[in-house]
């Protein structure tokens, strides 16, 4: 069977030309970058021009850059990090309802330790309120974090805007950018944020690698305590193949972005506009503030995982909700900030297109979807037939 | 995550469907929730359960095991087919994951509510 | 020039026996594990067998298997996790002053948190006495840690008689055993541990993947937070590739462990007995009780980073106490420990030797160090010429 | 970690060894810390360093260091050495990794002491 990847928020093929430039890393250039010795300095020197890459990329200093094992680790660093760091200052932390729970959980983990947490809402597009930022701002505010591009429902932030208010007001500013590599602009001034979390196998990139800027100046608590390595910020033996590839994979896909935005916003758009012609489909998200490859629909009277299974069945890959807590049948917490009835949560699918995605493969897909629908559909217990209603 | 017979059932259920003048009819769960399950049944005279319906809006793990109790109590007295636990139906299965053995419940608890009404009527 | 490696400690190449089992994982196996798709059920599934495997070599449950991102990571979480979770039941940690900085960094860190630790001392070979851990145990002991074999001066630790103590007093044991692997029995129930961490790029796997061996039944709280991977122990995308080859890499360990062991200890003796027959030339660490490719001398006169040059210029490198910390001038924390006076401290220099180390290469080394040695003793302000002495 | 000037002079280090009746002598640090450096001068009538020794128990940059310092100043006048600072040493050396800068002082501070002792003697 031909199977259809459309599911790369949750993770993304390795570009063969990442891949070729770890080749030399698993095999010849296996130094320990801390070793004085000739296998270490060889080593040592690509992984600080991969960290310059990167810092390049970010319009930022490479000593600002922390390598990480992923996503996941550099969320918990920036939050974590941060406020442990500056617990002598103050003790609130704000963030937003539609964080991955790579922020939101880190955070139910701070509020225990004596942190006080703002959760602002949503609209019901998914967007947070400049506004409400600046007025959630409190004397002892640390922190402000908010995700950049939502890996669920896709809206894009309007981050400059807070970050402004956030500059005026003299409050850290972290990002999870974690979705946004190859397709939002990722100039950490034009951004105006002072940390910001990548994962490397969102874009391309290798598993087990990740990145998080942290400005200049900003104290932050190690949460790895060993070695001196990342300059005494994340002990550990640097996972330099990793660490390679993610720096080769960033500057592809910063060079392709322009090309690959528009092809996959234009099968994007080609995809919601099909689904949307089915009777009782709705579009979760922000209707063009949102990620190239993104789309997340609720299909009323069914449930998500039925219909991923069924869409598996026929050779296409999707998810519901969050890859990470799609076991679980917890309605999406994105979802109901948004206000969506729990029902209509319960019935969203997401499809994230990639670089590779085909006008062919968009085109089976609106086959395929209404089949799989109506047949879930008809074996509902709360569908009466068509046009019959709630 | 499924076994292979979850996806067999999940893709060709059986007993799908509504049924005219049932015997017992019971449902179980709620929209919130993401899981609703109805069953239907015909009992004969001899309390014997000729046919059986169920419409599920849930997960693969509440159609499959909704598609899978109904063939387990097809032809069963009544008496026999309360004696069908959640866990018989996830055994015949070949398993469910933990996490979704309480989708499971949902077809056996149906099936039971349709028991029980059936019982209420015969009572009048 | 030829170049000899002896820093297997720092690191080891990756086998091209386990670059062989993850290239599919680094091509057509990309999916994320969490994924309920095909794409993710395919990979999850080898990711299960892979825990099986690691949990099969350790006399172990899947179940009982947490990868992390290396031995950092496990042994921070060892600690942190464990005594966090039971911070309710006491305060006291009990270790050893001859630990990597893994569990030392970490246990300065928890007394920050309002824990007790205790730092045991070892004898003049680096060896802890099980006497001075019973001793040393008290009503509101949490969690004991001791290093299986230690990384600078190759000493093995008796875990053994000390989990036997653990055992008696109801005391949590876990042991570093980052340097191990491929060399020394790891059979959980033998050592009488209840956590035990280990880094892949030890034992010839790849760089960013390590585990945590955790008992069943004991309370680990999470360091990180997100996904529910791990079974909620660590969350974040699996580095699959990673741990694909972490396993098979521990695989090939364990079979040809009895003769890589023989092997090593033949040569490393050689290279002992040579390196000792010069003047002024101490072993440090235990003559017999030590990790099969160990070899630290201290070579009185000099300074170890100077050697090290001058054997890198020679094209052999080595290390000057652990390699995380050979860019500062501290002496090594081990020697120290050990009672060696600071001066005979610096002196150090530490050989690993592989599983690709040859007779030749051994040969090599014991007509190259004594020149070097000469040279810097000759330059040296407080050497006075063969003889003199001090 | 270190340039290649650095590694050259830790090589192929200039004016090691001891000196017969040195004009001024010098030495800091101590073993301990693992770092001794001893500077020997020979100073002429003019006032000019015409030779210059030293020995150090160091690392390379502590080595590399003095070897620098010492073609630095020879053939320079003891007021002229005075002004050579730790840093010049640096930078002559192509630089030095921030953690190693200190190990470039014990040169310069060793050659201080050297001239210190050689103006000691002229009083008397
Ligand atoms: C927005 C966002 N943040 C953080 C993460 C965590 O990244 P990782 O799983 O690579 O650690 C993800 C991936 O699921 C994500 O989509
Ligand atoms: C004994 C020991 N423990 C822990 C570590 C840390 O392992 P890693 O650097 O792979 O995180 C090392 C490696 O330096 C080690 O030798």
């Amino acid at each position: 069977m031909e199977r259809i990847y459309l599911d790369h928020g949750a993770t993304t093929p390795l570009d063969p030309r990442v891949l070729e430039a770890m080749i030399p890393f698993l095999k010849e250039d296996f130094g320990n970058p801390s070793s004085l010795h000739f296998f270490g300095r060889e080593v040592k020197k690509q992984l600080e021009e991969a960290r310059e890459k990167v810092a390049g990329i970010l319009g930022a200093e490479p000593e600002e850059i922390i390598f990480t094992s992923g996503g996941t680790e550099a969320d918990n660093l920036a939050l974590g990090g941060v406020v442990r760091a500056l617990r002598e200052k103050g003790k609130h932390i704000i963030t937003t309802a539609v964080e991955h729970h790579a922020v939101l959980d880190t955070c139910t983990a701070l509020k225990k330790e004596g942190f006080d947490i703002t959760i602002l809402p949503v609209d019901c597009y998914g967007m947070v309120e400049p506004q409400h930022v600046k007025e959630a701002i409190r004397e002892d505010t640390l922190l402000v974090s908010v995700i950049y591009g939502n890996n669920e429902v896709g809206t894009v932030q309007p981050l400059e805007e807070i970050g402004q208010i956030t500059r005026e007001k003299g409050v850290l500013l972290h990002t999870d950018a974690v979705q946004t590599v190859g397709n939002l602009p990722l100039e950490v001034e034009k951004l105006q944020v002072d940390l910001l979390a990548l994962s490397a196998h969102k874009f391309y990139g290798p598993k087990g690698a990740g990145i998080l800027y942290c400005r200049q100046g900003i104290e932050i608590d190690r949460m790895l305590y060993g070695g001196g390595q990342e300059r005494g910020r994340r002990a550990g033996t640097e996972n330099v193949p990793g660490i390679i590839g993610m720096a080769r994979a960033m500057e592809i896909a910063v060079e392709e972005k322009e090309e690959n935005t528009r092809r996959m916003e234009k099968l994007r758009d080609k995809l919601i506009e099909g689904l949307l012609s089915m009777e009782d489909v709705y579009l979760n998200g922000h209707p063009t503030r949102r990620l190239a490859g993104n789309v997340n629909a609720s299909f009323e009277y069914i449930e998500g995982e039925a219909l991923l299974l069924s869409l598996d069945y026929k050779g296409i890959a999707a998810s519901s909700g969050s890859a990470c807590s799609s076991g679980s049948m917890e309605p999406s917490h994105v979802l109901l900030a948004m206000g969506i009835p729990e029902q209509t949560a319960h019935g969203s699918v997401r499809f994230t297109l990639g670089r590779h995605t085909t006008e062919e493969e968009i085109d089976y897909v609106l086959e395929v979807v209404p089949e799989a629908v109506q047949k879930l559909r008809d074996m509902s217990s709360i569908y009466q037939g068509k046009g019959e209603g709630k | 995550m499924y076994s292979e017979k979850v996806m067999e059932h999940f893709n060709n259920p059986r007993n799908v469907g509504d049924m005219e003048d049932p015997s017992g009819a019971g449902e179980i769960g709620n929209v919130r929730c993401g899981d609703v399950t109805k069953v239907f049944i015909k009992v004969n005279g001899e309390g014997i359960i000729e046919d059986v319906r169920f419409r599920t809006f849930g997960c693969g793990a509440a159609i499959a095991s909704s598609s899978m109790l109904t063939e387990m109590v097809k032809g069963k007295t009544v008496e026999e087919a309360l004696k069908v636990s959640n866990l018989d139906v996830a055994d015949e299965l070949g398993g469910l994951p933990k996490q979704k053995m309480h989708c499971s419940n949902l077809a056996a608890d149906a099936l039971r509510a349709a028991i029980e009404d059936y019982m209420k009527k015969q009572e009048k």
